[in-house]
């Protein structure tokens, strides 16, 4: 990837050599095309890796290739290397604030669980015991 | 010059009586307003809006308190049945909240103010920003559907499975909201791009008004928050619609999630109604003490610090509803660290009055309102937000009296604060000081004897959003709803002296308070485009080279 | 009993009387933030005068334009609240725990709410009621659950509070320290009637307390007697009246219907009789009334009420058109 | 006192205060490097073109920020009732298409491909290329939407609806009367006569420009019916087939191929029934809440699977599936509308190198769109 990248930066300095304005930067061809075929790739991994039962692996190696090609879109073809550092924050803000909404919502979901209600006509008082609670009482 | 009078009584009329030209008088026709893309009309288009909106809020407060007059202890005799009360208090907050307290500050005075202060001629999407005002429009066209049809009953904040099962017209309510979100999101778009791009040359961010530093930290919130809110309440329209489940414990859904869903919005929401109005103060404070505010940096970094924070704390609102105990533990760990940057504010704005020239007009006595009022409800949220005490008092009048302090008390005094300090360059008139001193102190004794009892009420165990009450509640309710009419009073006489300074005001100069930010350069009111001549951006609380001109009664910047 | 629920305003301006272990902490807690409020509070307001007086715009004055800034000031003031603030949430935390872990060796009660009814049923011997009673000076366990909305359980003499969700189990226990009738209220809006869902609960002495719950496990013996005390029991007052001609409650109203044929839902008629009366009570989607589509809101008392019960109910209906009366 | 601006080198502070906006109209020749003058396409309270662009360029990341939340919330309910009822996502995710959902993703790529070789041909002027590319774009967001009109239609004929409207799978279930995939081809079907229409007609009155508009716009109306096609063949053409849920969801590396995904179902979801009840956990219901406690007829018990075959299981499942999938379509529309617009602004050479910022902001927002398919498909397709 880094490889990529030094060579995008010729391309743009050599774009400018054209008469563009400061604010245009066209993306070479060729970098186009190899990732659209990386993602191309990517795709095929995940729909292959998927044929296997891997168990919990397959949750992380699925949201893994996803965030690769999540990144490689982002990057290249949103063009956010090249950008004003203020629109990388502003995404990456979007993903943090993302995850603190999902972090607490799933932090408090942990601890209730077990206090749903799955038999709906049984005795009230035969579950009279709370199991989920997070804080333990003392033994 | 030497003497510094008050600049109401030395305002002559302009010695030139040529017609002045200025936004107002630029174009003239119903389309030339409707389709306006200029920042001023629009914002003066809000303004008219949300204090419509206003008034109808305040219609159903008063029918709330006149109700609870009596304890209605026989639900049959009472003046309002259960279910006409139950749809008069969702109203009362819906409205307030969603079509008034929102868009109050930064739609209409921030529309009017930013780019003036800012120093530009517009804000960076003129069309957005009249797409925002027509979205605010058609939500209140929602709002108003369920006015006339059946009402909405459900309580501002749609708690399912009640909001799914409603027989009211939730879902022309929850589709107002998903639309007043867009708005508020524009418009919040629209201001965090014009401050980040559009600054002219000299306007640093440091060199920024306070009032514009705390809109920006609103247009975060707004920006970030609000499509929560709005995928929240489309997930409970389509509840309504096809049953998706979701939130239907019925359908195996769950309840406390809808909360973590609109918590997330609304409580960062209730940043969005305070910040403005801390904005708006910071500039009230050094323009009437004539004198450079205190700790602009503390000032400026604490806003920020509160837009960021507020979105660490909104599970403060469901301490009793049933959270894991770890997670409502950290809650209110971090609800604690809200509260610093707030008292930060309320120490440098006393600090700013130090040593200064403090003029005791309209303004200024709604921001000193204001002071006392926000910090009686600041310290009330302490109560709140420590555990053992919330279990007691969440949802009783307790937290209907913290949060009208801080909403009411706080940003509608301040949000009055502003309109009178900013009235004369709105509108090119000034108005009646020692009314205008006469509405404020109304509404300060009106709003304590409303809310105070309110206090006493929630600790003794009054649930809020009742109907009826037990008969020892009553002495206390009677003064609620006594002070509430002295509110609602001081509120029509602030009112009427501004409309009377409408039609009978004097002309007003093109700076008569003596503020050094950029729309006290322009002409009251400011000319099409804003500025005549490019302004000179400098400290925007630099008050040393402000002088004042007996002759015209106005201020001026003496030039170095 | 009016004079045992009117609070005692002697025994403090603020709260109500403390009638559990919890109000100790809360109490404490409580004014301890009022006095470090009124404590900030005061000398804001004091300094604000003082600076709108002393420093007023006034002719032969002027103050100083300078901006002031002055750190250590400014640091003092950020860091003294800080450790306040950290006080009073740990004060409130160690109190909120106290709430959250329930003791072994319980009494324990299961909750019941429904709109806009209380009901309790005791684990000892599996009485129900709709006032809470409870024993003196022993921890009490509530097992609560929702049959519809949100509701929210609160007595404020104990200083505890709960919400009661549906599809959830709630926890909550207390423990009374002085007899006495307090208010229980739901404090989470629960829907047309939330204000009247209040009852009573009744701290009563050991003894008094196991002859209360034996006393309550007693139905009466005569069929129509039999059927009110149901009615009042089994959350069926909520909604329907019994008594007033016409009254249009969140359902039906019991009165000048019997015999008579009513419109449905679904456009038919039906004649109301022991039937139609046992078909709403076991499946009531299936009869709802026109006027009443909603009616779905009433959960099926399959399985919850035996048929000599259902018998009674329907006798008490049917007593309902000779001599009406409502019951209060 | 002079303070140094960010924008201060090389550019006069207020270049035109003087005019009004009416004023500002200056004739536009469409390659303006006078800063001095305000061409059309600048908007009259910029200072220059690159103001303009960044001003653009940031409200529109903020506006994806706006969207990137838009989603989390049902992101947030994904996770949520994924962690606590896991078997029902076991039993349900074998109703969905993988193959669909892998066209449909390569579909969404290649889209984005031809709207980052649109943005390079706006900046550098190419506007035959640029036209080409939108057109793709347009074209593949078609194809798109007719695949998932083939594969929502097929649910919607076996009763996969959301939440309440959740019909449990039986073998050899009757097959809903209602054709949905020619309901929805309806719409399509008259745009495409319409977009025919505007093409001939362009071609009569010989204009290079309504050509250039009509040509993509036909294209994207055949592209939608070459996606129901394609999805057509790939949902195995078994409209007609022997029972309900279709034989798609093979499974080879379980080693049952053509296994009927009711009994893997049932294998799965009892597996996982086995291995909680160890834990002293059942996360086994019978059906919804308490409010649902009459819901089980004597019918349904015959059902199998009954534990997570039912409106509050399986049925939730749908209801986060249609949301999701049914958000990120209408954001599909959206973007075809923004993009049309587009291919008309193209097609009247309005861009260059100093305005590109529409196509650079409408394909900004046609990535996020594939950004978040990107999540999509594993997530809801591919993990079970």
């Amino acid at each position: 990837m880094a490889d990529t990248h030094s060579h995008t930066a010729d391309a743009h300095s050599g774009d400018h050599g054209h008469g563009h304005s400061g604010f245009s930067h066209p993306m070479p061809i060729w970098m186009l095309l190899t990732v659209f075929f990386a993602l191309l790739g990517l795709t095929f991994l995940t729909v292959f890796q998927a044929q296997f039962d891997l168990g919990n692996m397959e949750i992380v190696l699925s949201l893994l290739i996803a965030t690769i090609k999540a990144g490689l879109v982002i990057a290249f073809f949103m063009h956010l290397l090249w950008d004003k550092p203020l629109n990388a924050i502003a995404i990456l803000s979007s993903l943090i604030f993302v995850s603190l909404f999902l972090g607490f919502t799933l932090m408090d979901a942990q601890g209730y669980n077990e206090r749903l209600i799955m038999d709906p006509n049984g005795d009230l008082l035969e579950r009279s015991q709370p199991k989920g609670s997070l804080v333990k009482k003392s033994e | 010059m030497s003497a510094v009078t008050s600049p109401m009584t030395t305002t002559v009329a302009s010695p030139d009586k040529s017609p002045e030209h200025h936004y107002l008088n630029h174009s003239s026709g119903f389309l030339s307003w409707a389709l306006t893309l200029d920042h001023k009309r629009i914002g003066m288009m809000y303004l008219a809006g949300i204090l419509f909106s206003f008034f109808l809020g305040g219609v159903f407060a008063l029918a709330i308190r006149i109700h609870l007059w009596n304890p209605n202890l026989d639900p049959e005799a009472a003046w309002l049945s259960n279910a006409t009360y139950n749809r008069v208090f969702t109203l009362h907050g819906a409205i307030m909240v969603f079509l008034f307290i929102i868009p109050s500050v930064p739609a209409a005075l921030g529309n009017f103010l930013l780019p003036i202060m800012l120093g530009t001629k517009d804000v960076a999407f003129p069309r957005l920003n009249l797409g925002s005002f027509y979205l605010w429009v058609t939500g209140l066209l929602f709002f108003t559907y369920t006015l006339f049809s059946s009402g909405i009953d459900t309580g501002w904040t749609f708690y399912t499975p009640y909001s799914i099962e409603s027989k009211s017209a939730v879902e022309a309510a929850t589709l107002g909201v998903f639309i007043l979100g867009f708005s508020s999101i524009f418009t919040g778009l629209n201001f965090i791009v014009t401050i980040n791009t559009m600054r002219p040359p000299g306007m640093t961010w440091f060199k920024m008004p306070l009032f514009l530093w705390a809109v920006y930290a609103t247009s975060i919130i707004q920006v970030l928050a609000t499509p929560v809110l709005g995928i929240t309440v489309l997930l409970l329209a389509l509840e309504r619609f096809i049953g998706i489940g979701i939130f239907d414990p019925a359908l195996n859904g769950d309840p406390v999630t809808f909360q973590h869903f609109f918590w997330f919005y609304s409580h960062p929401a209730v940043y969005i109604m305070i910040l403005p109005a801390m904005g708006i103060i910071s500039e009230l404070m050094s323009v009437h003490s004539h004198k450079g505010i205190f700790g602009y940096r503390m000032i400026a970094y604490s806003s920020i610090a509160i837009a960021l924070f507020g979105f660490l704390v909104w599970g403060h609102h469901m301490f009793t509803s049933g959270m894991a105990d770890v997670t409502t533990i950290v809650f209110s760990a971090l609800t604690f660290t809200v509260s610093i940057p707030s008292a930060i504010k309320v120490f440098n704005w006393l600090g700013t009055m130090y040593q200064g020239t403090v003029a005791l007009n309209t303004p200024m006595i709604y921001a000193l309102a204001f002071i006392f009022l926000f910090t009686i409800g600041g310290l009330t949220g302490l109560f709140l937000g420590a555990l053992s005490t919330d279990m007691h008092l969440h949802d009783t009048y307790f937290v209907v009296a913290h949060f009208h302090y801080v909403m009411m008390g706080g940003t509608l005094v301040a949000f009055l604060g502003g309109l009178f300090h900013w009235w004369p360059k709105m509108t090119g008139k000034m108005f009646n000081d020692t009314a205008g001193i006469l509405s404020a102190a109304i509404v300060f004794v009106g709003f304590n004897l409303t809310f105070l009892p309110q206090f006493v009420l929630g600790t003794r165990g009054m649930p809020r959003r009742y109907a009826s009450y037990v008969r020892e509640f009553q002495q206390l309710h009677q003064l609620s709803t006594i002070g509430a009419m002295t509110l609602g009073l001081g509120l029509l006489v602030a009112g009427l002296v501004l409309l009377h300074s409408l039609f009978y005001g004097k002309k007003a100069p093109m700076n008569p308070w003596g503020g050094a930010t950029l729309e006290w350069e322009c002409s009251s009111p400011p000319p099409h485009d804003n500025f005549s001549s490019p302004p000179t951006v400098g400290d925007p609380y630099d008050f040393t080279s402000v002088e004042y001109d007996g002759k015209t009664g106005s201020y001026f910047k003496k030039k170095k | 009993m009016n004079s045992l629920i009117l609070a005692d305003i002697s025994e403090g301006f603020w709260f109500p009387p403390a009638a559990s272990t919890f109000a100790k902490q809360v109490d404490f807690l409580y004014y301890a933030i009022l006095w470090i409020s009124i404590i900030f509070f005061i000398p804001i307001v004091i300094a604000m005068i003082y600076f709108m007086v002393k420093y007023r715009q006034r002719p032969g004055y002027k103050g100083s334009p300078e901006a002031l800034h002055n750190t250590p000031l400014e640091i003092t003031w950020t860091v003294v609240p800080s450790f306040i603030a950290i006080w009073i949430f740990w004060e409130g935390a160690v109190g909120y725990l106290d709430m959250a872990i329930i003791p072994d060796d319980t009494v324990d009660v299961a909750v019941y709410a429904a709109k806009w009814n209380w009901n309790f049923k005791y684990k000892e011997n599996g009485a129900e009621s709709p006032i809470l009673y409870l024993p003196i000076d022993k921890d009490i366990k509530l097992t609560m659950q929702s049959k519809d909305v949100l509701h929210s359980f609160f007595i404020p003499a104990f200083r505890a509070k709960r919400d009661v969700v549906p599809g959830r189990y709630h926890y909550l226990w207390f423990h009374p320290t002085r007899e006495g009738v307090f208010d229980l209220f739901c404090t989470e809006y629960c829907g047309d009637n939330h204000s009247t869902m209040i009852t009573k609960v009744q701290v009563l002495s050991d003894e008094k307390y196991k002859a209360k719950l034996a006393e309550l496990v007693k139905e009466p013996e005569d069929i129509v007697e039999r059927g009110k005390w149901l009615y009042e029991r089994k959350a069926c007052k909520g909604c329907h009246y019994a008594g007033t001609e016409g009254a249009k409650g969140p359902g039906p109203s019991y009165n000048g219907s019997w015999g008579k044929k009513v419109p449905l839902a679904n456009g038919t008629e039906v004649t109301f009789d022991e039937n139609y009366v046992k078909t709403s009570i076991l499946n009531p989607m299936e009869a709802a009334r026109k006027g009443y589509e909603t009616a779905s809101a009433m959960p099926s008392y399959k399985g919850q009420l035996k048929d000599e019960q259902i018998d009674a109910l329907i006798a008490f209906i049917r007593s309902l058109e000779s001599g009406p009366a409502r019951p209060k | 006192m002079k303070i140094e601006s960010p924008r201060q080198q090389g550019r006069h502070p207020f270049p035109k205060f003087q005019k009004t906006m009416t004023e500002v109209a200056a004739p536009a020749d469409g390659h303006g490097h006078d800063h001095h003058d305000h061409p059309s396409w600048l908007a009259h309270h910029f200072d220059d073109a690159e103001q303009q662009y960044d001003s653009g360029k940031l409200g529109m990341w903020l506006f994806l920020v706006t969207e990137v939340l838009f989603f989390s919330g049902m992101f947030c309910a994904y996770v949520l009732y994924r962690n606590r009822n896991p078997e029902v996502f076991e039993f349900c995710s074998a109703f969905l298409n993988e193959k669909l959902g892998a066209i449909n993703t390569g579909v969404l790529l290649f889209s984005s491909l031809t709207m980052a070789w649109a943005v390079r041909a706006s900046q550098l002027k190419q506007t035959k290329i640029l036209v080409g590319m939108l057109g793709a774009t347009l074209g593949c967001a078609a194809m798109f939407l007719g695949v998932k009109s083939v594969e929502y239609s097929h649910k919607w004929g076996i009763g996969l609806l959301p939440g309440r409207y959740y019909v449990a799978q039986v073998e050899n279930a009757p097959h809903a009367e209602t054709n949905y995939l020619q309901m929805l081809c309806v719409i399509p079907a008259i745009l495409s006569a319409v977009f025919l229409l505007y093409y001939v007609y362009s071609l009569v009155i010989a204009s290079k420009f309504h050509q250039r508009v009509a040509g993509p716009l036909l294209v994207s109306g055949l592209c939608f019916f070459a996606g129901v096609g394609l999805g057509n063949i790939l949902e195995g053409g078994e409209h007609h087939d022997e029972h309900g849920a279709g034989s798609h969801a093979h499974d080879d590396a379980h080693g049952h191929a053509h296994a009927d995904p009711l009994v893997q179902g049932v294998a799965t979801a009892e597996k996982a029934t086995v291995e909680t009840a160890d834990e002293g956990i059942s996360f086994v219901k019978t059906s919804g809440g308490p409010v649902n406690d009459v819901a089980v007829t004597k019918e349904e018990e015959g059902i199998p699977n009954s534990k997570v075959n039912n409106q509050g299981m399986a049925g939730l499942f749908f209801s986060i599936y249609y949301c999701m999938t049914g958000v990120h379509a209408v954001h599909i529309i959206g973007g075809m509308l923004v993009i049309t617009w587009l291919i008309v602004k193209a097609s009247r050479e309005e861009f260059h190198s100093e305005y590109f910022g529409p196509v650079d902001n409408v394909g900004l927002y046609w990535h996020l769109v594939d950004f978040i398919w990107i999540y999509l498909f594993p997530l809801l397709y591919l993990i079970t």
